[in-house]
């Protein structure tokens, strides 16, 4: 039961975190941007669906697609806005172009969370549930909702998928993340595909943070632990590894879980972050870590 | 050379592996005072791996490096450096934030941690080896602000100051003008003559010369020649290095197109790198179909070239298409104009297979006619066809660089730059990129710019010959006028 | 730098408005948190109280001006607002965070700068104990909301009538955040809760950045008590919300300082239906004569109900009024100090008295029947529904359909 | 270019300590205060900006050092009742233990992974705090009952001579014998190596010594303010604040870090009267000097001063 019981709530867990992490690996991957404001754009977008349905009065499908369109926009607006006016400035030379992005980015990401915690305060947030009830599962009661938010992230990185692997466009970015070069030296037009990148991130970080405002509620203080959490899944993975995050997504997902079921809730991420320092001295650069 | 006296630095059987390609392969060598060892080597052969083994940055498989006797392989880098033995790096890293004077001081301290003042008499002696290499008048300068050639003759003093007993300096002519090259003679021959060994490594004989005593050749990792400068390079292993064997022009079958109204030209085209110029005053021009190859060494400016006219570095001077000027151009709108370049580092997709890699390339033109090409590219190059579903980082080197052209075809282009397709293959290969190319040029769909340190590979697919000799265009002209005019120089 | 700045400092406080000197106003410093629930109504309702007071003539004539800061729930945020309102404004007392850390980090400073400063909402038993320990250096300082353990009395007093005697539960687990103001909670209710008649079979603490609650309802379940008694204050929406969606058939009773605001409902997306809080004031309980009057011209104005923490800091301001009237106009901060501590003042939570100097709990509240006394609310339907004390209550307790209750 | 180069900025400094160090004469007590914090975070940016210019290492965990730091002091006070100077000094010595074992990660990964390392350290800190709350004072804080001066001029000096001491300690450093060998090592270690340096020793000296300024000045602090807390040592925000002062003011300036500290305290007090959106305005201010002006306050006060 205890089993059934981690294993289940760990799962779902694990797909959040995977989901979340996701979106981060990929824009680093092609961009090379650890993008600091992220855990701002999931909770903008939860924030959004939660006010479209509370202020707006709208449905649970129409205000998740608020909060797509926020994390989207907000996507977009940390590309044009923060990002690419330091990679293309001239003041700013290329080594020191990551502690610029991580700065600006930063800070781009307190600018959103105190725009959050203004415009709808910073208590916690919860997004209408697509659908409600609880189902009984091996003798466990899961809530619908969960089971559901489960399979939509899975979903979202099947489609991730296929539009890498299936598509020209996603095959291009896929390239991009490889080698930028080579795209370029194919007439393929980088800076679109940044744009392209830029917006699905967004809308990656939007569903997470969507389906994360119905499964587990955000506020506005969430926004440094959320950008935490992916940046040590991340890392954890191996930096631009899509199969190492979502590797890495399960192992801590299921760490904190078992830590909160077996030991005490109080301790909940200690084992993780430790887990982290492990293998960062075992393995410097993650367990899927190209280099 | 005093044999009689141990040598200074003894190298033996010193082999790297990084996974599974051999970087240094068994190489043997001995460096005694007083003496100045080239080692050369074209691009890949090792040369870099080999410097870096004797300075400790990399560790070695296998071998032993004995220095005064004392076996030093393996040793951390500050302990190798304690020794006695000092580096000029290749390209100059110079510390950005602090001036000539105090860079110079830097190599003057020991390594104390909690030494904080530096002497009058530490002042005075740098002040001294600045005056010595040049740089007497930039003391208080930062680099941003110094010359190509101060900022070379800043690494040098910095090694210098180190006073060690063997200097490592890797390839210490390039980007500098004769004059200055003359300079930096006569600082080496001193040092010489102060007793000092010194290991210069650059990629050919000519260049070194007449300063070195002895040359070793090394080729893929393995020692292949070793001896006085013109014995190496009367050599057969290096000439086949260098050349590829015997000289030979074959004429086009059929029509050449050099006729035409040229598809590309450069009137005066020059590329600098900060400090550094790298091509100067290009001219040249390719016409329709026409196939024309560039022929140097490494480092004479082909890849600069190259990437000056895909918009990859800018560039004075004018490069025109079909007339109109591509200045401003971004790299993406060139390579859509009709320019594919296949660069030397390839830029494959390497976690992508090979069907992946040349559908990207087919990407911009409609399914029909990417399968039409796909299918050519199957004709041309056999093998890739049976490879399709591998990665391309799991290719040898020969399908690889097959895999680039095929990839750089499939854009359809109407000018392929091929840059130094050959670097590195085994002979088995080139034959086979040679039929390629040939079945290419008899095609007459595409116009080849090839630049090519192996004249024998060079030769037989060009309709024109253009040589270049530190970024500067020396001679052109048809392939057999080549073989009597240039090709007995071309080492020398 | 420096030289650039201050000038530019200067000039804004020649900017800031600055009274006729002589009017003489009695100036108040509230310093508080807006982007919180908890903390934004303290600055509203400080400023309500000021101008009730000011309508009828202010204190003996003199007007009294609110001066409020906002210190981004930040400890040395709410330092450099203390030293502006003390040395720049010049306030004679300062009503200052519903945040504990930051109601701590003021303490020294009271002393320091030398005046009377009151938390509206900070409930940790530390604040009157330091009081106690060092009264000579903390005598300025009131606590002017109850101590966490006088919450946990009153959790268990409610607790022995609606769900011992009226329900017939026997066993309960206490869940509660792992937090300094939890501790005198928590042990409070270990030793309250057996009199009260509810066995404690677990306590069960977990870490305030929990977003997870599954595993800790899942244990508390395991346990099959018959309630969960909370303790929580960081976090709120997110247990609640997870506590209805997993359908956990167990209620939630106890402190609960989030599910008080009135917006709680909006937050939870109506998961709080069913959840009973303690609390010490609602907009629609007659605490006292002036508690649904208050709470009535508060949405007036501002157009919402006030968090809990409005009720507090309204009061706050009037007995401070009231003690200037008792000093006579003097406004140092001894002979304020000490005036406060002879306050006896009907406010909207209740009678309002301070405990003496000789006290454990010195300046804190005195809470119990006749004084602060507080109420059970439970949240149905959308609205706070009181259902004790059963002089005050205005409904019977219901739960949603999958929690199962004895009777 | 004269050869006094390196000297030039020392004469405007010294004015404008020696026009700081009268201020308590001029200036009301709440300005003192807001100066006093100010320092501090001068010294915390200082320290930041010693272990990125020398080691060239983005720290997360600046604030795990400070809290490493002013938590071992204000404990020693708290449940021991130490003298000040031996709490301030235990916990200096101990913030350096900590910035030894901060420094174990940096010799063997680099860029994001440091960085997230250091970030990790933080938040392992923070839990602890939290978990031993008896010991610690957990999320509320920890009352630190002793105080070296109430006097606000008393307290400023003791700040405004910790943050002269400090700027000219490591000022000097960064300029020295040692200062020297330690930027060329953070510049480009292989050819520091190459030179005979001992890079790894070195790495550990610039965390050592950032660890104990930060440690100094987190000691220093607890006693002024009279408390310890996450909220005010350790969050990573604080960590934020501290980075973002370092790059406002320039980075690998060493000054130009206090300076970037006292304009980020000063800015978002004169914001202060906007409220609750001071923090969402000040952020912008930041965001716009960090795209538009990447080389920071000094490297616009150095532009200004070239013809």
């Amino acid at each position: 039961m205890l089993v059934l019981q981690i294993l289940i709530d760990g799962f779902a867990i694990g797909a959040l975190y995977a989901l979340g992490a996701t979106g981060f690996t990929l824009i680093f991957g092609v961009s090379g941007v650890l993008n600091l404001s992220h855990g701002a754009l999931m909770v903008a977008a939860a924030a959004a669906a939660w006010a479209a349905h509370t202020e707006g009065a709208m449905g649970s499908l129409a205000s998740a697609a608020i909060g797509l369109t926020v994390g989207v926009a907000l996507a977009l607006a940390t590309f044009r806005l923060v990002v690419r006016p330091i990679q293309r400035s001239p003041a700013i030379r290329a080594e020191e172009r990551e502690i610029f992005i991580l700065t600006a980015t930063l800070l781009w990401g307190i600018l959103i969370q105190e725009a959050i915690a203004s415009l709808f305060t910073s208590n916690a947030k919860t997004v209408p549930p697509l659908i409600g009830g609880v189902t009984l599962l091996f003798g466990v009661r899961i809530p619908r909702n969960e089971i559901l938010t489960a399979i939509l992230c899975w979903a979202v990185i099947g489609i991730l998928w296929l539009w890498v692997n299936r598509t020209r466009t996603g095959k291009a970015v896929l390239a991009a993340s490889m080698n930028s070069r080579g795209v370029i030296l194919l007439g393929i037009d980088l800076s679109r595909i940044h744009v392209a990148v830029w917006a699905v991130y967004g809308l990656l970080a939007g569903v997470a943070g969507v389906l994360l405002g119905m499964f587990l509620g955000v506020s506005s203080y969430s926004v440094g632990p959320l950008t935490a959490s992916a940046f040590s899944i991340v890392v954890l993975g191996g930096l631009g590894s899509v199969y190492g995050s979502i590797m890495a997504a399960y192992a801590v997902g299921y760490l904190e879980t078992m830590t909160a079921y077996l030991v005490s809730p109080a301790y909940r991420f200690i084992p993780a972050l430790l887990l982290l320092v492990t293998v960062m001295y075992v393995r410097p650069h993650g367990l899927l870590g190209r280099r | 050379m005093s044999k009689g006296m141990p040598p200074l630095l003894g190298v033996r059987g010193l082999t790297k592996r990084f996974g599974g390609l051999t970087a240094v392969n068994k190489v043997d060598f001995a460096l005694w005072p007083g003496e100045i060892l080239g080692l050369i080597g074209p691009n890949g052969s090792g040369k870099s791996t080999l410097v870096k083994l004797l300075m400790g940055i990399e560790q070695p498989t296998e071998g032993s490096i004995l220095f005064d006797g004392a076996e030093i392989a393996g040793l951390s880098t500050h302990l190798v450096a304690r020794k006695g033995i000092g580096i000029v790096f290749q390209h100059s890293r110079p510390l950005e934030r602090q001036t000539v004077i105090e860079t110079i001081l830097l190599g003057l301290l020991p390594d104390s941690l909690f030494r904080l003042s530096i002497s009058a008499e530490h002042r005075a002696r740098a002040r001294a080896i600045a005056e010595k290499v040049g740089l007497g008048a930039v003391l208080d300068r930062r680099p941003s602000t110094l010359s190509f050639a101060d900022l070379r003759r800043l690494e040098l003093a910095k090694a210098l100051a180190r006073n060690p007993k063997i200097l490592l300096i890797d390839e210490p002519f390039a980007g500098l003008t004769a004059s200055e090259c003359a300079e930096f003679s006569s600082l080496f021959r001193e040092q010489r003559s102060q007793g000092k060994a010194i290991l210069l490594v650059d990629h050919n004989v000519r260049t070194v010369a007449a300063l070195v005593d002895r040359v070793i050749a090394l080729c893929l990792g393995e020692r292949i020649a070793e001896g006085k400068p013109v014995d190496v390079m009367r050599d057969e292993a290096v000439r086949r290095v260098y050349l590829g064997g015997a000289i030979e022009a074959a004429p086009r079958n059929g029509t050449g197109a050099a006729g035409a109204a040229p598809l590309l030209e450069l009137r005066g085209v020059g590329v600098r790198y900060g400090k550094a110029l790298a091509v100067d005053q290009a001219d040249l021009a390719v016409g329709e179909n026409e196939f024309v190859s560039l022929v140097g060494i490494n480092g004479a400016g082909k890849t600069s070239l190259f990437n000056a006219i895909t918009g990859f570095v800018p560039h004075s001077g004018e490069i025109l298409w079909r007339g109109q000027p591509v200045k401003g151009l971004s790299a993406v709108r060139i390579a859509r104009l009709g320019i594919s370049h296949c660069p030397e580092t390839r830029e494959l997709f390497g976690d992508m297979s090979v069907r992946e890699n040349l559908d990207l390339g087919g990407q911009r033109q409609a399914k029909a006619e990417s399968d039409d090409r796909l299918a050519w590219m199957f004709e041309l190059f056999p093998i890739l066809k049976s490879r399709q579903k591998q990665n391309a980082s799991t290719l040898s080197g020969g399908e690889q660089q097959m895999l680039a052209i095929a990839r750089a075809l499939m854009t359809d282009p109407q000018l392929l730059i091929l840059d130094e397709p050959t670097l590195g293959l085994a002979p088995i290969i080139l034959e086979q990129l040679s039929k390629a190319l040939d079945a290419l040029r008899q095609t007459g769909k595409v116009g080849v710019l090839l630049g090519e340190q192996n004249v024998t590979f060079a030769l037989p697919h060009a309709d024109r010959i253009h040589v270049m000799d530190r970024g500067r265009l020396t001679w052109q002209g048809s392939p057999d006028r080549f073989v009597h005019e240039a090709g007995a120089n071309y080492l020398i | 730098m420096t030289s650039l700045k201050l000038p530019a400092l200067l000039t804004l406080a020649f900017l800031l408005p600055v009274a006729g000197r002589a009017a003489e106003p009695i100036k108040i410093g509230v310093i508080s948190e807006a982007q919180a629930v908890a903390g934004a109504s303290i600055a509203p309702a400080a400023q309500l109280a000021a101008e009730e007071i000011n309508a009828k003539g202010g204190i003996d004539g003199r007007p009294v001006e609110i001066v409020a800061y906002d210190d981004h729930s930040s400890a040395s945020d709410a330092v450099r607002a203390f030293q502006r309102a003390v040395n720049e404004d010049h306030v004679q007392a300062v009503v200052a965070s519903y945040v504990t850390e930051i109601a701590l980090a003021l303490q020294p400073w009271a002393d320091r700068l030398k005046t009377v400063t009151i938390t509206p909402g900070a409930a940790s038993d530390l604040i009157p104990e330091a009081i106690a320990k060092d009264y000579a250096h903390n005598r300025y300082y009131f606590q002017g909301f109850p101590t966490s353990s006088a919450v946990a009395h009153m959790v268990c007093d409610s607790a022995k009538d609606l769900l011992v005697k009226h329900l017939g539960m026997q066993t309960a687990v206490i869940m509660s955040e792992d937090a300094a103001w939890t501790l005198p909670l928590d042990a409070t209710y270990e030793s309250c809760l057996p009199p009260a008649g509810l066995k404690p079979l677990d306590h069960i603490r977990f870490s305030k950045d929990t977003t997870d609650f599954t595993p800790i309802f899942n244990r508390i379940e395991a346990l099959k008590p018959d309630v969960i008694i909370t303790g929580v204050s960081h976090v709120g929406v997110q247990p609640t919300v997870q506590w209805k969606n997993q359908q956990v058939p167990l209620p939630m009773y106890g402190r609960s300082s989030q599910a008080i605001n009135p917006v709680f409902w909006k937050d939870t997306d109506g998961g709080a239906q069913g959840v009973i809080m303690q609390a010490f004031a609602a907009p629609d309980v007659a605490l006292s004569p002036k508690t649904i009057p208050f709470a009535e011209a508060y949405r007036r104005k501002y157009g919402a109900f006030p968090a809990e923490t409005g009720y507090t800091a309204y009061d706050a301001i009037h007995y401070i009024a009231d003690a200037v009237h008792r000093a006579a106009g003097a406004t140092d901060a001894d002979t304020l100090a000490a005036a406060l501590e002879k306050t006896d003042y009907e406010g909207a939570l209740g009678r309002i008295q301070f405990l003496p100097p000789g006290d454990p709990h010195a300046h804190a509240l005195r809470v119990g029947p006749g004084f602060v006394q507080g109420v059970m609310m439970q949240w149905q339907d959308g609205k706070q529904v009181t259902v004790w004390p059963a002089s005050l209550a205005n409904g019977e307790m219901r739960f949603p359909s999958y929690i199962v209750t004895k009777r | 270019m004269a050869k006094t180069a390196p000297l030039r900025p020392f004469w405007p400094v010294l004015a404008i300590l020696a026009l700081a160090a009268f201020l308590p004469l001029g200036v009301s007590g709440y300005v003192l205060g807001l100066l006093t914090l100010a320092y501090y975070f001068g010294v915390f940016a200082m320290a930041w900006d010693l272990l990125f210019g020398f080691a060239n290492e983005v720290n997360f965990g600046t604030t795990f050092l400070i809290g490493v730091g002013a938590y071992s002091a204000g404990i020693l006070d708290n449940r021991y009742g130490l003298p000040i100077w031996a709490c301030v000094a235990a916990g200096t010595a101990i913030a350096v233990v900590g910035g030894l074992i901060l420094a174990l990660p940096a010799l063997r990964v680099s860029g994001p992974y440091f960085g997230l390392t250091t970030l990790v350290a933080v938040l392992l800190l923070q839990n602890f705090v939290i978990i031993f709350s008896e010991v610690t004072g957990g999320e509320i804080g920890l009352v630190v009952p002793d105080v070296i001066t109430t006097d606000a001029a008393g307290n400023y000096w003791i700040a405004l001579a910790l943050l002269a001491t400090s700027g000219v300690i490591l000022t000097t450093l960064s300029r020295s014998a040692v200062g020297l060998i330690l930027q060329a090592s953070g510049q480009d270690r292989i050819q520091a190596a190459a030179l005979g340096f001992n890079v790894t020793r070195h790495k550990l000296v610039a965390f050592s010594v950032s660890a104990l300024f930060s440690g100094l000045a987190g000691s220093f602090m607890v006693f002024y303010m009279g408390t310890a807390s996450i909220g005010t040592l350790i969050d990573i925000t604080i960590g934020v604040q501290i980075i973002i002062a370092a790059v406002l003011g320039g980075r690998r300036t060493i000054i130009g870090a206090a300076f970037g500290a006292i304009f980020l305290i000063g800015l978002t007090e004169i914001l202060r009267p906007t409220g609750e959106v001071a923090t969402f305005l000040v952020s912008a201010v930041a965001l716009l000097v960090v795209i538009l002006a990447p080389n920071g306050l000094t490297g616009m006060v150095a532009r200004k001063a070239r013809p």
